[in-house]
């Protein structure tokens, strides 16, 4: 008799935990994806084929094998099809099916509780109602909720579906239905048996729905990766809870790592944007989602025009291209590239200097860029090209904003001083491509605009990319 | 009688051992969890989030537990059960190939211009 | 007879839900010592050393066991036994304090000039 | 009922992790010490006074108080009268005693199970001999046996008590004898309830003792840090051996952390001395304990005097100290802060370039340095002081050798090339501190006493230094 279940969670357990451990590093990221899946493989079969006993398939494997086939080519399709661009609403979106996976559970397992212990029979027996069950099925069916539609929502507020929504006193508000919920699940529990059982219930996955609405919709759209990342962690929370109801140890393991994992994931990608995780959620600064309203003061712009700008390009042996949030949003990266290989067959040193946390999420410019296939050696991280600006002729911004303020260096008042920044206004020549004087993420004003050295070329990232392109090939 | 008692004492230690020994785990795991994170560079943070968001689709797990304790003639639990199992392989499915897409941008010499 | 071997299957399943439950601790332990230690700046490693040698004395545990399992009359077992609590005591106690020792040394500012 | 026990085990696992931790960061070390001893401390009050039942005082109690209290206050004035340089040597005894114990409880258990299972009521019974206490029991005692002889040995080494022994073909003997070990043991399970039985037994402890010898024996006694930080991982893994045989977790999670963290710490240490793990225990290269005979050849080396050295440093602005080996081995850490005084007295800046493996030990020159209360922020590390050397009148190298072998970056064919040194060479000028022409723990010359810039100021290195303090106070 080999507990062959209990082998395959085993091995699926110590999956996860190598290869979230193989993730976290560049070179062996992709294998320790793979590896964290055929992790969950194993433990999907231990649980279709195995009990402890030995093989033994599950009841109604009919259904779970056509819902299993369904998500599998449905969820394939989707993660394919997605644009790279799109990929964090894409991670909200399944996070969210995770959520909801979690809530359906436990509100099923409420059922079977209703109906056996709540049946006639038991009815004498005094509150039948293990507590050991219940706070699991509780715990798994508010943060699952919470998770599901906060996933859902974020996935709107990325997708542009969804605006900001700011009301007053939110954050009290979202403290009084918290305690609501715990409040109602609590009475719940007392009244267990009693014929307002199920409306408790029912009130309190209400009020879970409304606190997941009323926890993400305040919160500015850039700031989205950082809440999906607690969304994350919080439906490893709901998966653990399982693990706890049934004893299921890679439930448990699973659920536990992605919780512990995801917070401080959380914790660390808030403070590479020089924020804290309060000021994200409290919904400060920031929020507008790239382009308030901020507009230019004092000093005058210098603008230029493509031909300039081709001209200086073409005749220069080193550029430097700076891409930002803009180069995203206008999907400018195939047109970059291009640029980037007219200048390099014409002799002239082009490198990518890439900000830790230009764009929206962590890695973005690294993905954007790969996307349009430039060379990995050529995107050049933050601390290894700042000394090089000196010894650069042409530096092209590209919708990149906050991460080339000097600000951050110069003005303690500034809500980015302290983040390190790229020191462009070492190079020689500077050209800024966006649209208008607007600001960027963190709405302020950026004095480097101002900069002598340095020319504007307004207008949307792709359209002036292509205008240089097109000049470049003129000349 | 005496002897029924003492099975059901060692029954209770072994239950009482058993959500022990899970507390064990969840500390255990909270300490894994923290230090696999601490030392990650940032660039790979939006795959990792990805990744442990595939991660936790083991919820699905849960799922295919309740379909197999679901009796054939309770539609309701059929039928959230499915659901359950669908959602939750849209979050395994989905959370690895998206993760996978994620890291394939990341293939050529991550390394390479580090060194130097 | 049926409930009886009912009663122990159900207890050589949690027996064998226990040594599972143990593997799990190791495995997870095994990792939480990887990771602690592989981002240590190199002046700690004697310290270190000599810490998690206290730590192992908790063999010392497994000392105070077997001296409460030995029957006052088993003069050999005794005799064994609390050497080996006191050697066990000699490992957790030399250890802490020396670690202890070591590591007053590295009181001060011991980040002051790594800043600049 | 509340499983008091088991939550004191609790707090002892967690504690031990939490204080690891911290003790692997120089702001937290030293608490870190102090929350795993708490840990320790709960740990032993819930087994002397606990069960899982509740409350209940251990048998026994008078005689394992009696050993716990002789065991502190011995141990106590052991660690707080030896001297810091004596401190590896301490660790490896005490490692030593936990080994010890480790075996005289599985020897007590063995007897245990022989007079239970062996007694002539069981003899009908199939071989009662439960391979899940069997094995635990046994590798406690093999386990426990090596790490006891093998940290004696140790101890014995660094002492001076013991010197090196090395035969040939030593790897193959090595491997003959851990082979007949696990045969013996092995042939013991089969037999058991025969009257073999105790005789492979007392075999097995025999084997285990000779094991622990040939293996620590032919090790140089420089290399004991790495052997004994591999000895104390050893013991670990005993002490984890205890854990499975009582299914206890305390001790489980103890052992298991020390025998994983001490494994990847002995790795650790060996890359930072630049070899492999292999390398240490087939004692190669560097065996000899700092002092070959290798002798200067070529080139000709410049003499300096004292006078000379100490008017040169009086008028420098700024002079480096590196300290090495030599310095520990003359005790001269407290003169030499004298001189630094004296020096610093005269508006001279002072500072010392630590290398991260000069002496015997990690971290050895701080801790020495520290204890003759020199200032912490005077000790510089390597990478920060590196780049200073330029701008020294002065680099006063006491002791140390191959921490400042340009061979490591110059010579391929070097047994140290490729590890970071001190780069003295950038100084004005050099003088060195030492003996004679001997080499250090690598058993190589160093070019760098032939170069023109450096002046040897030979003898003891308490003795040179004292009269440099001398000649300082009396300018
Ligand atoms: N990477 C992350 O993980 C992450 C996550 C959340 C927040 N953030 C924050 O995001 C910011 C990133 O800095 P960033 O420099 O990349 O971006 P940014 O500071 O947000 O600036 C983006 C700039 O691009 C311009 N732009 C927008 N659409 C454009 C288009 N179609 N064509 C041309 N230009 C366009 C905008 O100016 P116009 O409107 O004038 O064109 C804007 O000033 C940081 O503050 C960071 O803290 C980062
Ligand atoms: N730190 C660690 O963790 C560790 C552990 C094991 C091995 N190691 C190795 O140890 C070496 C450390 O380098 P190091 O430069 O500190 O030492 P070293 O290379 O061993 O050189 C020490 C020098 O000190 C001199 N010396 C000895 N006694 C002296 C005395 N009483 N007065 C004056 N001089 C004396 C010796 O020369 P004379 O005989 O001519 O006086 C010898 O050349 C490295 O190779 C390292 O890999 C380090």
């Amino acid at each position: 008799m080999m507990p062959y279940m209990e082998i395959g969670y085993l091995i699926g357990s110590v999956s996860f935990v190598l290869g979230l451990k193989m993730m976290g590093q560049p070179d062996s990221a992709r294998k320790g994806n793979l590896v964290a899946a055929f992790g969950m493989a194993v433990a999907v079969i231990a649980a279709l084929f195995f009990t402890s006993k030995g093989f033994h398939v599950i009841s109604n494997l009919q259904y779970i094998v056509a819902a299993i086939v369904a998500g599998t080519v449905i969820g394939t399709l989707m993660a394919k099809r997605v644009q790279m661009t799109a990929m964090p609403e894409m991670v909200s979106l399944f996070n969210g099916m995770g959520g909801l996976s979690a809530a359906l559970i436990s509100i099923i397992e409420w059922r079977h509780l209703l109906h056996t212990s709540g049946s006639p029979e038991a009815m004498d027996q005094t509150a039948a109602l293990p507590i050991g069950m219940y706070i699991p099925i509780m715990a798994g069916l508010i943060i699952g909720t919470i998770s599901f539609v906060g996933s859902i929502v974020a996935w709107g507020k990325l997708n542009g579906k969804i605006g900001d929504f700011r009301f007053p006193s939110q954050q009290i508000i979202n403290a009084v239905v918290l305690v609501a919920i715990l409040g109602v699940a609590y009475i719940n529990y007392g009244e267990f048996n009693a014929t307002h059982s199920s409306l408790y219930f029912f009130v309190t996955i209400g009020l879970a729905i409304v606190y997941g609405l009323l926890f993400v919709f305040p919160i500015g759209g850039a700031d989205m990766p950082v809440v999906i990342s607690l969304l994350n962690s919080f439906t490893g929370v709901a998966a653990a809870c399982g693990g706890f109801l049934y004893q299921n140890k890679v439930m448990l393991m699973g659920g536990v790592l992605v919780g512990s994992a995801g917070t401080i994931l959380t914790v660390v990608m808030c403070k590479a944007m020089n924020r804290s995780l309060m000021n994200v959620l409290i919904g400060m600064a920031g929020g507008n989602g790239g382009g308030s309203t901020t507009s230019a003061t004092g000093g005058s712009v210098r603008e230029v025009q493509a031909t300039d700008v081709a001209v200086m390009m073409k005749y220069a042996s080193k550029v430097i291209i700076v891409p930002g949030y803009g180069l995203a949003v206008a999907q400018a990266q195939h047109v970059c590239h291009e640029l980037e290989n007219l200048l390099e067959a014409e002799g002239v040193d082009v490198k990518y200097a890439i900000h830790p946390v230009a764009g929206r999420m962590p890695g973005h410019m690294n993905v954007l860029l790969a996307e349009s296939n430039v060379d990995y050696d050529k995107l050049i991280e933050m601390e290894h090209i700042n000394p090089e600006f000196a010894t650069t002729d042409v530096v092209l911004v590209v919708g990149a904003n906050d991460v080339v303020n000097p600000a951050a260096k110069t003005d303690p008042s500034s809500p980015i001083y302290g983040m390190p920044i790229l020191d462009v206004d070492q190079a020689k020549q500077i050209i800024v491509l966006k649209r208008s004087m607007k600001a960027g993420y963190a709405g302020i004003e950026n004095e480097l605009f101002f900069h002598p050295k340095c020319g504007m070329l307004f207008g949307d990232a792709k359209a002036s990319l292509q205008k240089l392109v097109n000049e470049v090939k003129a000349l | 009688m005496e002897y029924i008692q003492a099975i059901i004492d060692l029954i209770a230690q072994y239950e009482q051992q058993n959500t022990l020994n899970l507390i064990y785990l969840v500390v255990l795991m909270i300490f894994v969890g923290i230090e696999l994170i601490s030392h990650v560079p940032s660039v790979l943070h939006t795959p990792l989030m990805s990744g442990a968001n595939a991660i936790h689709g083991v919820v699905l797990i849960g799922a295919i537990i309740v379909m197999g304790n679901a009796s054939p003639d309770d539609t309701l639990s059929l039928v959230f059960g499915t659901l359950a199992v669908f959602v939750g392989t849209l979050n395994v499915i989905g959370g690895f190939v998206v993760t996978d897409r994620m890291l394939e941008m990341f293939k050529k010499k991550p390394k390479g211009e580090k060194v130097s």
